[in-house]
């Protein structure tokens, strides 16, 4: 059963196994063991990145293409929702419908770019969805009469999802059971269940043409896979579980706007998290979302402390300054792309 | 020895052929007259057109060093827009250093200041370009994937490294005296910034066009790109002119980005990204590798920026996405490629 | 072995999973021809990319002019002046004929008393002058090829199948060319498929077949032996006469 | 050989060229079910370019080329295979971070025509394992299926390109060079393996091949390229012994008088 769930592929390492089911209790159980708005924030954002990340590695690790573009998508599914919730208002149909709409606008933008692109060097299709994300993110910030433009939009959601809706009175381990908690388990659910289904996909006969694909192209034509359809095929189901991650997010936040879901410093984040955690392996996003989303919400933190310990050295507190924990992660990955590529599920399972 | 087998014979290609051989050359006057007809008022039209020119200009010079580095050496640096940005900020702290230059109405010491600042920040943006081949291309060549990966991972701790040295907040300069300000020509205002931007941008053109055909440098070039092996057994360090050109090209993005600041007159560690947008748009429509494609190409967008900026505004940089479409719709390599894209 | 311009001692060479050289053992004489023969895949372009550094040899020793060279990059070995003609014969396309002959002069400028005896030698050259020499017929890419390694002299050039693909006047000028080289005192390493170019212009020969060397001798001594040369070439053509 | 029999495989006036350069002129040649024919040249004679435009690595610039009646030429590497054109690559030319198992897992799938389901577990059809592992036993690779393929011998990888070759069910098996770089231990085993394939007489095989004694011992029918021409095309004994192929191998016959010229 529980294999079947896992779609066959288990973490294949006891410590990265640990590390998994504590990620899970720790997800699962946030709410009540880590009371406070800032950390179900965090539970929540580490929820929604895991598919992000998920669904990119589909496309990086296990197809092989880089693309640029997957905030695009996920902006578009987060626009999608926000929009039908402004112009519908707060109703579960809004929610679906935008949901529905979102991930079909950015499973169609995904075919048309992979028409365009997908028969070329992967760097051509690097550069061409860079330009266009781009593009789309001025588009979004300059349509302000549709989207608010860089303000973006707030909405409200359904009463029942919101913290004035109170579940029960009392509180439970000290927890206010109230609509943000319903919220969080609509959004922790279909994080594991958008996972599981990624999961499967990428030890579907699909996943295995598609790490074919990665390996030797040309051989994948040659023995009767027809390369760019598969290609295709991989960036549009990419794209569409990142808008349905986009719309998650939308939900969470009950605020969309080009900072929270278009920009490319997410993009990068996006990078550094799949690349940290480990490409080609489902797991990886996992580790990789939540250590950067750990490390961005508290390293912080940690760095404060250290920069106050040294505050009288010049350069060194500049660079050791929280605001400077990018520099450090970036360092991270380029390190890890050298010298532990399959990153730190990688290391985890000791290859 | 029988001639007939041996004698010489090279065929000339049909017409058709060298009509579409040349059909690039013609797509910026045809721009220029499509913009004329939509715009209709002439001296707003040469506003921008001078406008348009100015920033594919600018562009251009930023773009070449990217094309000229893949056509060599089948790089793509996608930390590209960090030297950009780096170039800025290198020759804002000069600018900085001189205010007493800028201020002054001398031309002489306006010009002696932007130069220092131009030089300064090729300087630093060359040498950043040597460390960055060495420390993070270098180990990845013929590797794409990773190539994309680790120049962008390059790209953020560049930025990152700019906050450290310049500090988070962007820098606002004024231009020097003798560059504020604009011509009339026939009833339009050209400003003066604009028609340096365009003469520089000229002049590099010419001069890389002249550097590639007529000097030796030029000429191995010319020859790695098409068949580096070869040129290494012709007796030549290869390594050595891919770290050259690098460096070039990453001094170019530095000469680019103190362009670029002087003509926004605010700078940003994000600049350099921000532009590179345009950038890699430029490089796929004249096609990877070419200069005289990337020419063309920077002109293309730079006017069409401009022309759609004033005529829909919020189109701008998408209707450039279309013209890429387009061109790509009928070339599917750009323009020139140099390097096919298969 | 002070008359030995080049010698190779148990040279292997990898490439990715292919073990290419199984030890190959060959000597080309100052001022000779030798002559590299065997079918296909028996290694002989390997061998040549090995001596240039284009492959790196696994194993073994390869000395030229008494020095070791296997672990030298490949413009290094250029630079002990060793010419190469490969395969494919690496013309420049969209530069110049004069161009490519531009690049192959390394003290960068052309000799004209030499250039006008390369041009007779391959008169198509001097016509082309100014064309881009992808415009070039094959066999006048082949000639272009050839003259781009002498248009400066050096001590040993290694050519790589010339007359492959090329219509017999062309392989006779190229036979013609490589005389005159030959009197010259020019050494040369020529890989060939073509028995009758090797026997027109080699003094020795070695006979390559899966990565090794299984006959090395005089050229004439192989030339007069028709029983030999069916053995080596695997081509037994007489047998089934 | 049937010669009445409809050929298989054939090809009509199959012509490519690159820039001024004819690779393959004009070759017409048919196919027929259950023979080996074997391909020979000289270097650059156009053979492994012939295969190409078989398989449909290349387009052809004119000329057609038939396969049981339809028309390929236009089609795709992957619409060929999938109608039962098999090709094993001169350059070995497999998956290699993936196991041995997985490698011939993906070619059955391939011919299955399962590669799009997306939502059933790939490791759940049992069936198409057990095929995988039936063609290994066939190739005498069963006994490595766990292993990365990157790490199999060249031998064994050369093996595992003949499995993804017979996997995907072909009618018509195209054998590059399969002996090249091998060692003399190993080209016994993979000779022996084409032996095996060409008993089943609904084959039809083709060799490109360059050591004559294994031509001779496997072919039932020998076509010489030269230059991208067809130059002799029949019975081994006969072809190897005729006059054009001396001629193609050893060299042009002007050289003769201009050796009396000089000596």
């Amino acid at each position: 059963m529980m294999m079947k769930l896992l779609s066959g592929d288990s973490p294949r390492s006891k410590m990265l196994s640990a590390v998994l089911l504590l990620i899970l209790f720790g997800l699962m159980f946030a709410p009540f063991l880590f009371p406070g708005t800032r950390s179900l924030d965090t539970a929540a954002r580490i929820c929604i990145f895991i598919v992000l990340v998920a669904s990119y590695d589909l496309l990086l690790g296990y197809t092989g293409v880089v693309s640029f573009a997957h905030t695009m998508f996920f902006g578009i599914g987060a626009y999608g929702t926000a929009l039908a919730l402004v112009n519908m208002g707060a109703s579960y149909s809004a929610i679906v419908l935008g949901t529905v709409c979102g991930a079909l606008v950015a499973g169609a933008f995904a075919f048309v770019i992979a028409l365009f692109s997908l028969r070329v060097k992967a760097i051509f299709f690097a550069m061409m969805t860079l330009a266009v994300a781009s593009a789309f993110l001025v588009l979004i910030s300059q349509l302000s009469g549709i989207t608010g433009g860089e303000d973006g939009l707030s909405y409200r959601i359904p009463r029942e999802m919101t913290p004035a809706f109170k579940l029960i009175k009392e509180k439970v381990l000290g927890v206010r059971l109230n609509g943000k908690l319903i919220t969080y388990y609509v959004v922790f659910f279909s994080s594991l269940c958008l996972f599981l289904v990624l999961l499967r996909m990428v030890n579907s006969p699909f996943g295995r043409v598609l790490q074919a694909i990665r390996e030797n192209a040309f051989r994948a034509e040659a023995i009767g896979y027809k390369v760019v359809r598969y290609r295709s095929v991989a960036t549009i189901l990419s794209a569409v579980m990142a808008a349905l991650a986009g719309s998650l997010m939308a939900i969470w936040l009950r605020y969309t706007g080009p900072a929270t879901t278009l920009s490319m410093d997410i993009m990068v984040d996006i990078l550094l998290m799949v690349v940290i955690g480990g490409m080609g392996s489902m797991y990886g996003a996992v580790i990789g979302a939540v250590l950067f989303l750990l490390t961005q919400s508290y390293l912080q933190d940690l760095l404060g402390i250290l920069q106050e310990s040294l505050g009288s050295l010049p350069v060194v507190s500049d660079v050791v300054s929280p605001e400077r924990w990018l520099l450090w992660l970036g360092i991270l990955f380029i390190c890890s792309i050298y010298w532990f590529p399959k990153g730190v599920v990688g290391r985890l399972r000791g290859t | 020895m029988s001639d007939s087998l041996i004698k010489p014979r090279i065929e000339r290609p049909p017409l058709s052929e060298v009509i579409e051989a040349k059909a690039p050359l013609f797509l910026v006057p045809v721009l220029m007259l499509i913009g004329l007809l939509a715009i209709g008022s002439g001296s707003t039209w040469l506003t921008l057109t001078a406008a348009g020119l100015a920033m594919g200009m600018m562009i251009f010079i930023m773009a070449s060093g990217l094309t000229v580095i893949f056509g060599l050496m089948d790089v793509i640096n996608f930390g590209h827009g960090a030297f950009i940005s780096l170039g800025a900020f290198a020759g804002f702290t000069i600018l900085g250093l001189l205010g007493g230059w800028i201020e002054s109405p001398s031309i002489a010491l306006n010009l002696g200041a932007v130069l220092l600042a131009v030089a300064f920040a090729m300087l630093v943006t060359g040498l950043a370009g040597y460390g960055f081949e060495r420390l993070i291309v270098k180990a990845v060549y013929g590797q794409h994937l990773k190539q994309i990966l680790v120049t962008m991972g390059g790209l953020v701790v560049t930025q990152q490294l700019i906050y450290v040295i310049w500090g988070p907040d962007e820098i606002v300069l004024a231009r020097p005296t003798a560059f504020q300000g604009s011509f009339v020509v026939l009833g339009a205002a050209i400003e003066k910034y604009r028609v340096l931007a365009i003469a520089i941008g000229l002049a590099l053109f010419v001069a890389m066009r002249l550097v590639l055909s007529r000097t030796r440098i030029g000429l191995l070039v010319r020859a790695g790109v098409q068949n580096g092996e070869m040129v290494e057994a012709l007796g030549y360090p290869i390594q050595k002119l891919f770290l050259a050109v690098f460096m070039v090209g990453c001094a170019l993005a530095g000469l680019g980005g103190v362009m670029w600041g002087l003509y926004q007159e605010t700078i940003t560690a994000h600049m350099g990204a921000e532009v590179m947008i345009s950038v890699f748009i430029v490089v796929i429509i004249g096609g990877l590798g070419s200069i005289e494609g990337c020419f063309i190409g920077a002109m293309l967008v730079g006017l069409l920026t401009n022309y759609t900026g004033f005529l829909i505004p919020k189109l701008a940089l998408v209707s450039t996405i279309l013209l890429m479409g387009a061109v790509l719709m009928w070339r599917p390599q750009g323009l020139y490629p140099v390097v096919k894209a298969h | 072995m002070s008359d030995a311009l080049l010698t190779l001692k148990g040279v292997h060479t990898h490439i990715g999973p292919y073990h290419i050289l199984q030890g190959v053992d060959l000597v080309v004489p100052r001022g000779g021809v030798a002559v590299l023969l065997g079918r296909n895949g028996a290694g002989k372009t390997t061998t040549l990319r090995t001596i240039m550094g284009l492959w790196q040899a696994s194993q073994g020793a390869i000395l030229f002019d008494n020095a070791e060279i296997q672990k030298e990059t490949t413009p290094a070995i250029a630079q002990r002046e060793i010419a190469f003609v490969p395969e494919d014969m690496g013309i420049f396309t969209d530069l110049t004929v004069h161009e490519n002959m531009l690049l192959a002069a390394r003290s960068g400028a052309i000799d004209k008393e030499r250039l006008n005896w390369i041009f007779g030698l391959f008169p198509p050259l001097k016509t082309f002058w100014q064309s881009a020499a992808g415009n070039l017929s094959g066999g006048q890419k082949q000639m272009l090829a050839v003259a781009r390694a002498i248009i400066e002299p050096r001590k040993l050039l290694l050519i790589d199948e010339p007359t492959k693909g090329l219509a017999p006047a062309i392989i006779n000028a190229m036979i013609a060319a490589l005389r005159e080289l030959k009197e010259m005192q020019t050494t040369i390493l020529l890989v060939e498929q073509n028995f009758s170019m090797a026997r027109a212009v080699g003094d020795t020969v070695a006979v390559m077949d899966d990565g090794q060397i299984v006959y090395s001798g005089e050229m004439a001594e192989l030339a007069d032996d028709a029983e030999l040369q069916e053995k080596l070439m695997g081509l037994s053509l007489e047998a089934h006469q | 050989m049937q010669a009445d029999e409809k050929p298989v495989l054939s090809t009509r006036d199959l012509t490519i060229r690159f820039g001024g350069h004819v690779a393959v002129d004009a070759v017409s040649c048919d196919f027929h079910r259950g023979t080996l024919t074997a391909i020979v040249g000289p270097n650059g004679a156009g053979k492994t370019t012939y295969f190409n435009l078989i398989s449909g690595q290349l387009a052809a610039s004119s000329g057609h080329v038939w396969f049981n009646g339809e028309d390929i030429t236009r089609m795709s590497v992957a619409d060929r295979t999938l109608r039962g054109i098999g090709r094993a690559f001169q350059l070995t030319n497999l998956f290699p971070g993936l196991s041995v198992r997985e490698n011939a897992r993906l070619a059955v799938q391939a011919h299955q025509r399962m590669g799009m389901d997306l939502f059933s577990m790939a490791d759940s059809h049992v069936e198409l394992i057990q095929r995988a592992e039936h063609i290994l036993a066939e190739v005498h690779l069963l006994d490595k299926a766990e292993q990365i393929t990157s790490e199999l011998s060249h031998g064994d990888q050369r093996k595992l390109e003949v499995a993804l070759m017979i996997a995907i069910g072909p009618q018509v098996l195209m054998f590059d060079e399969p002996t090249a770089g091998m060692s003399v231990d190993e080209v016994p085993i993979v000779l022996d393996l084409i032996r095996e394939l060409k008993q089943d007489k609904d084959r039809t095989i083709l060799l490109v091949e360059h050591k004559m004694d294994v031509i001779r011992s496997l072919a039932d029918r020998i076509i010489v390229l030269h230059n991208g021409e067809l130059v002799a095309d029949g019975d081994p004994a006969e072809v190897i012994a005729s006059p054009v192929v001396q001629q193609a191998y050893l060299g042009v016959a002007p050289e003769e008088k201009e050796e009396g010229a000089h000596v």
